[in-house]
Formats: structure tokens, C-alpha cells, sequence
């Protein structure tokens, strides 16, 4: 059964006049990528049907028998710590007719019975027992065929369990490639590694997946501006004006294939801005732990990562030193769930990990000072796309278009941070696969990107 | 013997309640600020769905996310930030109506302080179309100047009912 | 003026690619069924416009003059008692510029005169004044051509009234066949026949029309699991838990080429559970009636027939015995409007209606016991169905296959009570429907559903 | 002479109602079923589009259905319901919040017992995303108990304001 | 000396305003007209976007556009329209319910007369499924009889917050 | 980077069977021109992207820097008074990455910055200012490449701004033709002209915008009916019924090709109905006047224009005397959003103005006496079309059909007062420009129309 065919059949799209949504000789964007819902369907299954997408945090699962129920694109998943300790996942719907076979955000079970007609799957999603079997299904029900669907493929990095649906797909090492030098910023800092603070946040935006995910991926640019109101509201009484400036030096990375980005500043302000931010305590942590995260990091990755951001594409995106972590969920071409989580050392003193659950709350989250901003730009730019004329217009990517620069320190290609290199990557990436590319062919760098 | 709830209180309290909610509808944010104390303790944490019951006990404890995870010195530092006049979601300002209703006192453990339960509806328009309904329960502890002239609130526990949250943002105050 | 052109042209989607949606060899359904947009617009034009639908109950209205809004699929339609005693109806629609002609629920009027411009249309929908006839029109309108547009077929089948638009179609004897000898047990008890208690329950339910016409056709399995908190909630004080214990024993009928399908338990309880649920004076009153009712109808009929379900193809289906009598109106691919009736006896005592209309009410209505699971069941399958890969898995249909039997006391084919026969019945004809098989087609056996 | 509505009934009998409204927000339903007489009436009819006029009389009587008709019993019976752990409607539970507003007191035709009218918004958000808001009027009789200490409710009418329901069930309760 | 809100007079005035939104929701216009003066100023004002700034001043006076800008007469001539039995909008009647909170008095600057402030739930529900949720503030000016037994209200200042008004149209009263 | 080419190609719609929507030699519609979404996307194309679309009114900006925020179908621009006291009108959306420039109703403003990451434009749409222009873009942006996108043909008619996207239409002139002299009936009534009274009404109604348009274009026809109880109550106490009979003589005139229309009772009735309608003042003043009037207009449209309607095609309409204006913004197939205003002779007195827009609200906006009921027909015309054989209904344009006749006082061509003729031409117009037409093809005269 496929599920794509009537979908294309219908949309009038082909790989060619996908393919001309992204012209990074030009860098220029069509905006119809945001709010075209063919696009959108192709989308669910060229794109997020054959990525890597992130599932869940390991400590949000700990224990054998600990479930977590999220998402791959629309699509419901358990996902659940096995008794050997490993990683299972499945679509959260029972075979026989479809019922969620859980409506708990998390818990811990052995078994998910079916609320509709009781068929009963294990922590696996194994069909362990099925009401009347005998005398309904006349024992010929073979429960092995009908087990919940699993994500065939799942893979853990530095604590982050992603899942894909695409048996081709290279493996998770191979698919974050040089991203994993930037992740383990945020995500390597110790051998206790990390943990998440609190809960999740859930909130609606109506806006489309990929205004979000280019954000954390390339956009350091808007920062000064968009966020120019909380950066001054943050700063200690008695702060010259000054000390608002925001920072220009800085680099961007964006993965020569796979869509991957990050930006961040290298000048050392001693933790002072993150100290504003997410709170004194935090920022006199990060500097007395500098010696041991150097010694496994080194210098660069220690003292010149400074207000960074990141995005695994397509949808996992995080903050060093921040530390929330996100996925952006697509609900329609219109419309995003964000579910965020403040990330903290596991080995960091309890007072300290409070102070920075706090500060990521009270900075990134639906009310933080600093998220609200975001969700009202993205909104207004995906109401504007309403109209005719307004979806006929291309968007600008040309910031540092030609600009590439390298840095012995850290793994290219690099730009200046205040760049769209890493954008034209994503985007890139996007029609690539969209337009059908097998995994050999999306393995091969971007062309015509700089 | 427990103070009692009469109706001059009643009143007095729901005034005071009622002119705190004006304040925020009318975005005199400093003035606002003036009615909390030093100590302020203020908490609106996530609801999730996590337990199987709709009979008895409340949903495990265990850690939590929160909205709102404040004290004065940070709310304070949130109404800097719609005065520096780069607030983007704030500009123009949210058309708030924040209805109070089921007021209801008990006396707090601390004598002439009150623990003050209510129901809140907060209603949201913004710019051309926006509407959010956002609602839930409250409980503030109130305590009275040194002077015993007036209110301060010394703590607010917010709970906001829904499960993924339907707004954008919550850029307004509870 | 062709309603159907432009969406077949749009859809993508073929008769073969239809037909391949419902597989009764290997007992398998596509789930795209019940959440393609396109395949909804098709479903309005093939299945709602060619077959019988149930539009009101006798009693509704009673007098000369008196009508009841309903609608057919999403087609408003005023139902009417005509002079004459015989039944009309006709679109909710003017002929000039679309007014609904009447927004009441129900009521009683010689003419439906139009609020836009005033056109006025007598009980029979017969166009009779138009004002400005004279100056504006010249005498020229052919008021005759212009009435409001009759539903061309209307029979009545033991007090309940069905409407169908296709002129081809059989007559409603034909097309119901043996479902009347089940549908007797609940509405050919008496001369007196059967009368709506109370008025309607309306509401609006985000799932798909053909989860509820199955359930009701084919699905007593459900019943012990989803419903068993309101078992042991009815359960006299002191009644031991084995008492909740579901029958075993039944049977299953299905149409053989109709799509209809209702399913029984034999045992006789001697209205135990009936009192249970719907009140001791109804199960009383039942037991009393029995030799009556068994002089008319049999004893098997009489006895072996005990919580049934019952599904008239597409969408009218009811509960003899619990006797709640429902229409589901589909609202696009993902939501239904549930038009719920309570029916009791017409020569039954006043007291024994209300009991019973009250002890419907408690167990199927929106706030009904019963009915409240059901919703949330159908309203989950439906979401999880957002997902690409939620709608890429089969569901499972095999219950009961290859297993027929027969039984001399009940028309056939026959199937064990706890089976899937009767949706597969369900859905090979709905699929036949839409694959635009003629009624001629239509009137031969399903093939391969057993 | 009619009784007088004071302002100390006024809050006793709001306190009653307030705190009756967050029995069930706790779903602590055995507490709330405490309340009630045992020769309660508890009414939620069916509202219909069936007159024409907008000025003047309500609709026409006539046999009605009911979302609610029930007694003790059967009130009963829907808790224990709730309380099998089967109940899936309510599993996890619905998150509730109940706004009362215009209580207003008149005399009941039984010494000592008051007719107690409100307006409701019971506001229900479920799972994920859902939301429902249902808004209705209510008449409440009370009757204080024997030895005259509190309050129970021997009768509720209410009114639903929606023609067709808007929710997919009614698996809270009014 | 200014005069006190005591508890009685916010009885009194709430059960005045309680018994007049319930006129309303029962559609008895005729007696709801009784309670206005015959100098009576009501207006609703229409609500832009046209500020920057979430803190401080409330928009930049200017000309304005009115949903409603009404005088006794005119008040009482959409009644009459109400009454001719041909008011399409209203045919078969809105179902409507008023939920009035946060009730504030203070004493106007005619001795006797209040300026009583609140905020309102105007909840709409029309024919099979439309719902409209009208919110808003309010603030009467009640003046009482010659005879001072009850009051009348002599001016009615409305908002209603919403940009783009959501409703198709407003049919009914504020 | 076009628009067009994926909506059509998935359209299913041809020209030929789009001008069949149309039928003027039978007189009939094809109802799905309402609620088909394809069509729709196909509007905002050839209807709304072509035709000249009202703006503002020349007194809601009339200081340099003035802005008022509005919609072109459903794009939002910006129309802005620039230094030299000409009109400048571009999309509300920045270039970069398309966020909204204002999202404020109108203000006075030198320069829009962008919240999102800071390009800033002046007030005639022209990018003066770039973060990081030098750094980030190198300075190899061509800022004179980005500036907002224009509205390339902004015209006024006595002050009416419209505005035009398409550089091949006819001036505006040209596009009105006659309509001028019936326009000129509210908008040159004196040197001073007129101006908008308070400010705008904006609501939102579930219904096609061509149920507003049409019914503006050419429906007197509703008016005695849909308005019959407005009438009643606004009459002075003690008039007797008789009066409230609605005039039975008068005029209606179409555009020969471009699909604007009024009608207007000849009858001379002294002003009495608008006196009870927006104020015996208003009345007063009105005929005081009539001298002045007369002698710009002349006789005939002094005093032998009552009660007119009137809309230029597609969405701008108004009522001459009764003085309201309004506009309906297109939200999709079944739903508009009205914004009107309020138009009083800007040298009236003060008193008036203020009887005048007061009188207009109580009967021409949300509240109004007369608005609500049309509000309620439209919206029901639209609930019913969500049926499938509803919309398989043609609706009945046949008032009037072959009756045209002359009137030296008026330009022509003329009907009775009640007459469809208009909206003949008005569909008519429509499906010639959403079949394609050329702007050369649309200046010949509809054929077939009478
Ligand atoms: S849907 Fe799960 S058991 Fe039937
Ligand atoms: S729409 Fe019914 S008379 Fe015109
Ligand atoms: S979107 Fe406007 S500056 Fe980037
Ligand atoms: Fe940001
Ligand atoms: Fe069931
Ligand atoms: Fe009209």
C-alpha cells in the first residue's frame, strides 16, 4: 500500500519545478515552500519520512519499561526503554483499527492495551494478546504480522535518540557527520553528559517548520534586533548601554550535504551575557568547569562557542549554553508544534541545574523573554503568504553568498556569523530531497553553495 | 478560633483583586509591580497528561516545566522589556480582559494573611485576528501592609488548563 | 450542470486505485478511506447521491403541514407531510440565489417563504409566488420549472422514512432485503409500531462516518472492552462481578451485496442486562410483551436476539432493545454530525416511554455511559490518521473469515457474533459504490467477502 | 415578609457553590455526590431551534430530550463509572475549570430553601488539543440540612446554550 | 467624606445588573428598555490597532467608529425591529448568556450616582452551530429612581476587544 | 517566478468549462463560482491581480507620512502620502524574508523597519537601510533590487484611491466610464468633496464575496424584504404602514463590458426615508443642498437618484445618500472580511457629519438595523453550498432578461429597478477575466447580456 501516489498525482509538482523553489546561484526562495500544501504532503514523505529525526532525550526514559510519546512529523510514536536497556519505537496506533494506543505523554508499562477492542502489545510494540483469538480469529491471526509498526532504524548521540523510518538511510554517525564536533558543545561536557530539567514545553505557532529550523540553523542575524528588547530588559541595573552591543565577531558552520548549521560568537565575554540570561549561578559554573570541559573539548570549543545556535536538520534544533533543545513539529504547511526542553549537566550541583531550568524557562519558552519575539515574527510572515502577490515574491539569501572562510580550530566550510550560508544549505538539502534524490545521491555535497 | 470571612472582607479582597486585574488590562505595568512584595513567590507550572485516573488523587509529583518560574526581580525585568519599545510581540499591545470569578478565602497559616483561591479567564485579542482564551485556577497569598492599610501578594500558584499550550506566546501576565 | 467533473478530474484517484483500498482476500483496509479529502468528495456524488438514505421517524411528523430539517450527506433537506398524508421532501435551498429556505429545526407551515427576496415555496416545495413577478420578471419566470428541488424517491419502511436522489435506484423494499427481518425486532413490535421520545440529540464528533456505520454493522467485539466501565457502573448493588461477564454466544448477519449488518447475542438473559442499563419498568414491560411480540415476529426473534446492533448501509443504524436510533451526517472526511432519536412503543404505557427515553438517554447520548467511549475511541483513530504513516498501514479486517454458517432461524449469510464478516460486507460495497458500479452491478453478490 | 438576601447569605451560599464547582475541578466526585439530596432532580434538556421570534416567549413546550435526566442513582452510577479505571473517555482525565457568575438569590415557595440562579462556563480541555466551552444558565434549590449547618441541593435545572453540541461527549459533569 | 461601598450596596447594585443581563438572555427587550434613563448615552466604540507601546497611555484619542452609538430612541427602535417578526438576523433567535464579573464601584461625581465598571462574557450561540464570544469592559453610570427604591442606568461606555470583529454581525444587545 | 502554474495545472478547470459557469442566454449560474477552492486560487490570479481594487479614501492620509494598512485581495499593503503629496502603495511585506512591515491599521511614519532582522524602507517602499550591509552582505546587495514591491498603478477618482497590479489594464478613467456618473452622485457633491467619518468597520462574514458584490451591483430586488423590518422601525411613530411601502419605480444601469452596476428609485420622496433612516438633520441638510448640487450634477441626479446601491467591479461598493462605503476583502472561497467607512461632504457642518456617521453606523455596519439581516442571508446561502447536489443547483438570474430600455437623463444601458441585468453583467465580466480575457478582449461589450 502506498501512500504516495494519489499525493503527487494530484499536486502538478515535479522534481524540476521543485527544484527552482531554491536558486542559490541567485539566493533567492520561493516562498510557496512555506504555504503550499502539495508541497506539504511531498514533504511528509520525501522529507520526514526519510530523515533522521530526533525522538527523545535518554533521561527522559531512564528505566526499563519508561515510555515517551512524541512525534516523527504527524505521526504519533512511543518511545520506550527496553529491559536490556536498549531504544525501541513505534507508531502509537493499534493495527487492528487504528486507536492510540496510549494517550499518556509518559509513564511506564509494560503493556499498552487498546482502549477500543483490547488487543495488547508489549513494551516493543510486539502483539502479545488479542481478545477472541480463538474463537473470533479462529486462531488463524498471525499476531507476529500485526505488532505495532517500529521505527526500523534509532540511534543515540551523546544522550539525543533520533529515529528514522528509511531503511537506506546512512547511519546516524554518518548523517550528522562534522555537526557532531558542534553538538558535543552543548551535549559532551562531561562524562556524566547531560539531562533534561523539569518537563516540556508544548505550544501551537502558526507558522511553517522550516521558518524555525532555518532560524536556529542560520540565522544569527536577527538576534540584535528581534531580541534587542530582552538582551536590554536582562542586563544588571548600572550596565552601561554599551554593554548591549551585541558581539559581531563569530562563525558559522553549515554540513556541506545534510542541511546541518550552526552560528556562534568567538570573542570570550566570560560567560557574562549567558550569566545575564540564564542567571549568575550558571554563568560562575560554566567558568570554574572551563578547565575540565577543556581538557576533553579543548580550547576552542571551551572559550570561543559563545551564544550559540544549531539546528540538525531537519528539525532538532538547540542553543549551547542556553541549553534548550527543540523539535519543531509540522502540523500542516501553517502551523508548527514547539516541544522544548532545558538541557543541564547531570553533574552539575542541584542548585545550579534549578537556576539554569529557570533561566531557560524564563528566556526560551512560550512566555520567555526572548522566544515571544520569534513566534510574533514567524507568524506574521506566514499570514502575509495568505496572499497572490505576496507568494510571487522571492525571498533574499544572499547574505555572504561567496564569502567562505576557514579556521584551523573548527570544521568547515565556515562563514562569518552574520551569514546565509548555512540557510542555502538547508534549503538546499530540502529540494534535493523533495525532488527524489536517493540517500548515494544526497550524500554528495551541495552544489553551488558558498 | 479561625478568622472569619465576612462580607466586608469578601469585598475588600475582591476589590483589591478586581483593581489588579484593571492594571494589567490597562498595561500600567509599574504600578502593578508596586503590589507584590519583596519576597514575591510566582508559579505557573505545565500540566501534562500523565496519569489514568479522573478519580482521586492529583497527577504524580515529580519534575516539572514551567510557564512561569518568577520572582520579583525577574518580572520586573519582564516589564523592562515591554518599556524599551522593542517588545515586538507586544507592539501594538495585546487587547487583554482578565475575568475573576469563584473568590473564595480561607485563612492563611500566618495570622492576618489570607490564601485567596479564584478562577481566572484571560482573554487575549491581537493585532487583526488573534484571539486566545487561556484559563485556570489561582491562589494567592495575601498579606497585609506592615501599616495593615492595604494588600500585598506575597505568592501566586497559576495553573493554565490545557495540555499543549494553543497560543503562540504568552506574552501578557497572569 | 455536472457536480462531478472537475473533482474526479482533480482527484488522482481511478476506479481500480479505489476498488484496491478494500482487500477481503487478505482482510485488509486501506485507511485512506476514512481521511482523503478528494476520496470524500467522490464518496458525497457516489455513495450518499445513489443511496437510500434514513431521513426522519413517522412520529416526527405527524400532521398535515408539519417538517423536520435533516439533511442527506451534507445536503440540507426539509421533510414534509403533505395533505394527503404522504410524505415529501425537497433541498433546503431557494431556487434564486441558495437562501435556506427554513432554519427551524422542525415545526409546521403551509408555506417556506425565502428571507432573501422572498420567493415562497408551498409544503410540497412548489415554487407559488415570487414577488415582482409581473414588473420584474415580465411574466416570464416558469414558476413550475423553478420549485425547490424534490428528493425524486421517498418510501417508508415500518415508520422509518428514507429518501434517495437516484432516480435508478431499486425501491427501498429491494434494497433493504433481509435487513427487514432484523429490523422488526425493534420497529415492528406492535401494530402501533414505534414513536421518537423526547427530540434529537445533535452532535458533532471529529471522525470519520464509516468508523461509526461499522461499528454499528459489524462490531460487537467492542463492546466487552470499551464499554465495560459502564457495565459495572449499571450493575444492580450486590450483582457479583461474574454478572459483567459479556454472552459468548450470537450471531452475525450481513447483507450480501447491501452493506448492511447487524450482530446479536442468542442467550436469553431475560432482559437482565436490558433493565440493567436502560431500567428495571422497560425490562418488565419487554418480558410481558414477549408472547405478543413472539405471536407476531416468532420466538427467535422474540428470545434470541438480545443486545443488538444494526447498521442500514451508509448511515442509519440503531440498537434494538436499548432502541436509540441514529444517523451519522458526515461534515467532510473527519468529522460526523451524530443525529441521535430515542424510540420506545407507541402503545406502551406513558411511565414505560419514559423510563425507556430515559434510560436511552443515560446510556447513548453525548452524556450517555455508553456512548462517551465510543467518541473518544473514533476521535483518536481519526487524529492518529494526520500521520503519513499512520495512513500507510493496513488495518486489520480478517475476523472471522471463511467462516460462515447458518442458522434456520435467521435469514443468512451468517457469521459468529464476534466477527468482521459484516464489514467487509460494508466496505466491498462501499468501495463498489465508488468505483461506480451500476445499481444493476450493485444488485449482484459481493464477491470474495465470506 | 420575604426572607431578606443578605450579604452574609449571599457569600455563604457563593462559598457553597464555589466550593461545590471545585470538588468537581478536583474530581473529587464521591465528595461532590455528598452534596446532593437524595430526592434529587438533575435536568439538562436539549435546546432546539423552533421559534421564530426573538422578542417574547421561550420556544414552545413539548416532549424535550435530555443530555441529563437524572437522579441519585444515577448520578451515582457515572462515578462508579469513572472510579472502574475503564472509563476512556475520562482516561487520562479531561482538566476542567468552572466559572460561576450571577449567582443571584430568590426565595424558594419552601421556608428556609432558595432558589439559587447562576450563569456557567465549564471549560474543558482534553489529551492534547482538545477544547471545548460550554456556557448555560442554572437554577439551583437548596435546602439546609436538618440540623441547618449546610447546605445540599435537592434540584438542578440547567440550560446549554448550543443547538448542535460542539463536543464529542459529555463525560464531565454540570 | 466620600461615600463607602459597603457589601449591601454591591448586593444591591450586582443584583440589578444580574436581573438586567438576564432580561436580556430571555429576550425581554421591552422591560429591558425600562431600565434606562430617557437621557441614556450608549456607546461601543470600534478598536484599532494603532499604537505602539504594550506600557503606559491607552491609543491616541481621534476620530472613532462605533458598533453602537445609541440614544434611548434608537435603542428602543431596534426592539421594535426585533418585534415586526421580519428581523432575519435574530430569526430564530440567538441563544445568548452574559457572564458579568469583576464588578467595581465608585461614586460618580453627582451625589447618590455610581459609575459601576465590569467586565463581560457576551457568549453567542445561533442556529445549528455558530458561536460567537464577545468580550469586553463596561462601565454604567446608575442613577437611582426619584423615590431612590431602585436604579436606572443613565450612560453605558463599552469595549469590545477584538481588531477585526469575528462575529458576522451583532445582532444583539451589550 | 509564477504564481499560477502549479494552482492550474491542479485546477481541473479549463476555460471553456469556466465560462459554462456562466450561462446569460438562460440566465443561470453555476453555484460553485461560491465555495470551489480551485476557482478561487484562480481569482486572486486573473480577477483580483487585474482589476483596479479601492485603496482608500484620499482624507484617511492627508498629511505626508500618513499610512493606512489594507488588503488587495488577500495582500496586504501599505498606501502611504508621500512629501510631494502623491499616493504610493506597496505589499506590507519586507523583501528579506517576508515579514509584515507594519502591523499597525495606519499611523504616520518616515521610515518601516522590519521587527524581524531590521531592513528598513521609507515611506514610498524604497530600502534605505540594511544590517550588516557591509560585513554580512559585503555590500554586494543591490538594495535598489529590494525595495517593497510597488503597486504599479495607483489612481484616484474624486477621492477614491485605487490601486492596480497589472501594468496591460486600462487607466482607471477608462475602467469607470460611465460608473463616473453615477459615482460622482456621492463623491462630487461639492468642490470640498467628501471625507471618512470616525473610521473603519472590519468584520468578518462566512460567505463568497460575490453575494456582497453582486447584491450591491444590482439588488433592489431584496431590499423591501430582507430589510422590511429595519423600514418598520425606523419610521417616525404615527406614520402610517402605507409608508413603509417600498418605491416600485426607478432605474438600473450596468457596464456594457466591465461588470459595474447601480440601481436607485427615480422617485422624488423629499428625503423622507433616508430623514428616518440616518437623521431627520441629515435629510435637512441634504435637501438645502439640492440647489448647489444641482447645479454641478443637474437635475436628475439631484433629485431622481434614491436609495441607490452601487458597486465597481470586483469589490468596491457603496449606497449614495445613505452614505455608506465598503470594500470585501476576499478570505478564501467562503468567507469576507467587510471594511466599511462612513462618507460625509467634508464642508457639511459638524453637526451633520455627526448625524450623518452616526445614522450610517446605526444602520450600515455590524450593529446596523439593515446590515444584520444580510449578514444572515449571505452567510446561510454559503452553509448550504457545503451540499453536493445544493451546488449541483443552477440559481436563477433571469430577472428582467431582454428588457432593457433608455432614459435620456442617464447613460445607459438601463433596466427597471428590479433587474438582474447587472449581475449578469457582472458574472459575465467575471468569467471573461478568469477564462483570460486580454485587457484589448474585456473592452468589448459582454455578449448576450440584456
Ligand atoms: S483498534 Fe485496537 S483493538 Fe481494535
Ligand atoms: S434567494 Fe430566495 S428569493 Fe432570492
Ligand atoms: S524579514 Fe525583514 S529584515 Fe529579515
Ligand atoms: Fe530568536
Ligand atoms: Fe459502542
Ligand atoms: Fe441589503
Amino acid at each position: 500500500m502506498d501512500g504516495r501516489e494519489p499525493i503527487t498525482a494530484a499536486s502538478g509538482w515535479t522534481p524540476e519545478s521543485i527544484r527552482a523553489l531554491v536558486d542559490v546561484q541567485t539566493g533567492t526562495l520561493d516562498p510557496r515552500i512555506y504555504c503550499d500544501e502539495a508541497l506539504y504532503r511531498i514533504e511528509l514523505e520525501q522529507v520526514f519520512a526519510r530523515s533522521w529525526l530526533f525522538l527523545a532525550h535518554r533521561s527522559q526514559i531512564p528505566k526499563a519499561g519508561d515510555f515517551f510519546s512524541t512525534y516523527m512529523g504527524e505521526d504519533p510514536v512511543i518511545v520506550s526503554r527496553q529491559k536490556d536497556g536498549s531504544v525501541a519505537a513505534f507508531l502509537n496506533q493499534c493495527r487492528h483499527r487504528g486507536m492510540r494506543l496510549s494517550r499518556l505523554d509518559h509513564g511506564n508499562a509494560k503493556f499498552f492495551t487498546c482502549s477500543y477492542h483490547g488487543w495488547s502489545y508489549d513494551s516493543a510494540g510486539k502483539l502479545v494478546s488479542v481478545p477472541m483469538e480463538k474463537n473470533g480469529y479462529c486462531s488463524k491471526l498471525n499476531k507476529a504480522d500485526w505488532g505495532a509498526v517500529r521505527v526500523p532504524r534509532i540511534a543515540e548521540y551523546k544522550g539525543l535518540i533520533f529515529g528514522c523510518w528509511d531503511e537506506q538511510a546512512p547511519d546516524l554517525d554518518a548523517y550528522l557527520g562534522d555537526a557532531k564536533f558542534y553538538i558535543d558543545v552543548m551535549f559532551d561536557r562531561s562524562d556524566a553528559g547531560t539531562e533534561v530539567w523539569g518537563g516540556v514545553h508544548k505550544w501551537v505557532i502558526p507558522c511553517n517548520w522550516k521558518f524555525a529550523a532555518e532560524q536556529f540553523c542560520s540565522d544569527m542575524y536577527h538576534a540584535p534586533l528581534s531580541h534587542m528588547s530582552a538582551i536590554l530588559a536582562v542586563l544588571p541595573d548600572g550596565v552601561p548601554p554599551e554593554a548591549a552591543q551585541w558581539p559581531t565577531e563569530g562563525l558559522q558552520w553549515r554540513s556541506p550535504n545534510a542541511g546541518h548549521g550552526t552560528g556562534f560568537h568567538t570573542p570570550d565575554d566570560q560567560g557574562q551575557l549567558l550569566g545575564a540570561i540564564v542567571g549568575p549561578l550558571v554563568a560562575q559554573y560554566l567558568m570554574e568547569s572551563r578547565p575540565r570541559v577543556a581538557a576533553r573539548l579543548g580550547n576552542a570549543r571551551t572559550t570561543a562557542v559563545n551564544g550559540a545556535h544549531m539546528t540538525i536538520f531537519p528539525t532538532c534544533s538547540f542553543l549551547p549554553g542556553i541549553n534548550t533543545l527543540r523539535v519543531w513539529h509540522p502540523r500542516g504547511p501553517n502551523e508548527i508544534e514547539v516541544w522544548a526542553m532545558a538541557i543541564v549537566d547531570a553533574d552539575a550541583p542541584q542548585d545550579v541545574k534549578d537556576c539554569w531550568g529557570q533561566g531557560i524557562t524564563r528566556s526560551f519558552s512560550p512566555a520567555g523573554m526572548f522566544e515571544q519575539d520569534d513566534g510574533e515574527n514567524w507568524i506574521e510572515v506566514q499570514r502575509v503568504l495568505r496572499g497572490a502577490r505576496a507568494r510571487a515574491q522571492p525571498f533574499n539569501l544572499q547574505m555572504g553568498m561567496g564569502n567562505e572562510q576557514s579556521d584551523e580550530r573548527f570544521p568547515g566550510p565556515l562563514s562569518y556569523v552574520f551569514s546565509e550560508a548555512a540557510a542555502r544549505g538547508l534549503y538546499t538539502r530540502w529540494a534535493r530531497m523533495m525532488a527524489g534524490e536517493s540517500h548515494e545521491q544526497l550524500a554528495r555535497p551541495n552544489e553551488g553553495v558558498s | 478560633m479561625t478568622p472569619q470571612v465576612t462580607p466586608e472582607l469578601q469585598l475588600d479582597i475582591e476589590r483589591f483583586l478586581f483593581a489588579e486585574a484593571a492594571l494589567l488590562d490597562r498595561h500600567e505595568y509599574r504600578d502593578w509591580l508596586s503590589l507584590f512584595t519583596e519576597d514575591l513567590v510566582y508559579l505557573l507550572p505545565v500540566t501534562t497528561n500523565d496519569h489514568e485516573q479522573a478519580v482521586g488523587a492529583p497527577p504524580p509529583p515529580g519534575p516539572q516545566a514551567y510557564y512561569f518560574h518568577d520572582d520579583l526581580r525577574t518580572l520586573t525585568q519582564r516589564v523592562k522589556r515591554l518599556e524599551t519599545g522593542k517588545g515586538w510581540a507586544e507592539m501594538p499591545p495585546s487587547r487583554t480582559r482578565r475575568m475573576i470569578s469563584n473568590v473564595m478565602l480561607t485563612p492563611a497559616d500566618v495570622a492576618g494573611e489570607w490564601n485567596v483561591a479564584c478562577n481566572y479567564l484571560l482573554y487575549r485579542s491581537r493585532l487583526e485576528r488573534q484571539v486566545d482564551l487561556l484559563i485556570g485556577s489561582r491562589v494567592d497569598r495575601l498579606r497585609p501592609d506592615p501599616d495593615g492599610s492595604r494588600w500585598k501578594i506575597a505568592r501566586r500558584d497559576l495553573t493554565l488548563d490545557q495540555g499543549t499550550l494553543l497560543a503562540n506566546n504568552l506574552s501578557i501576565f497572569f
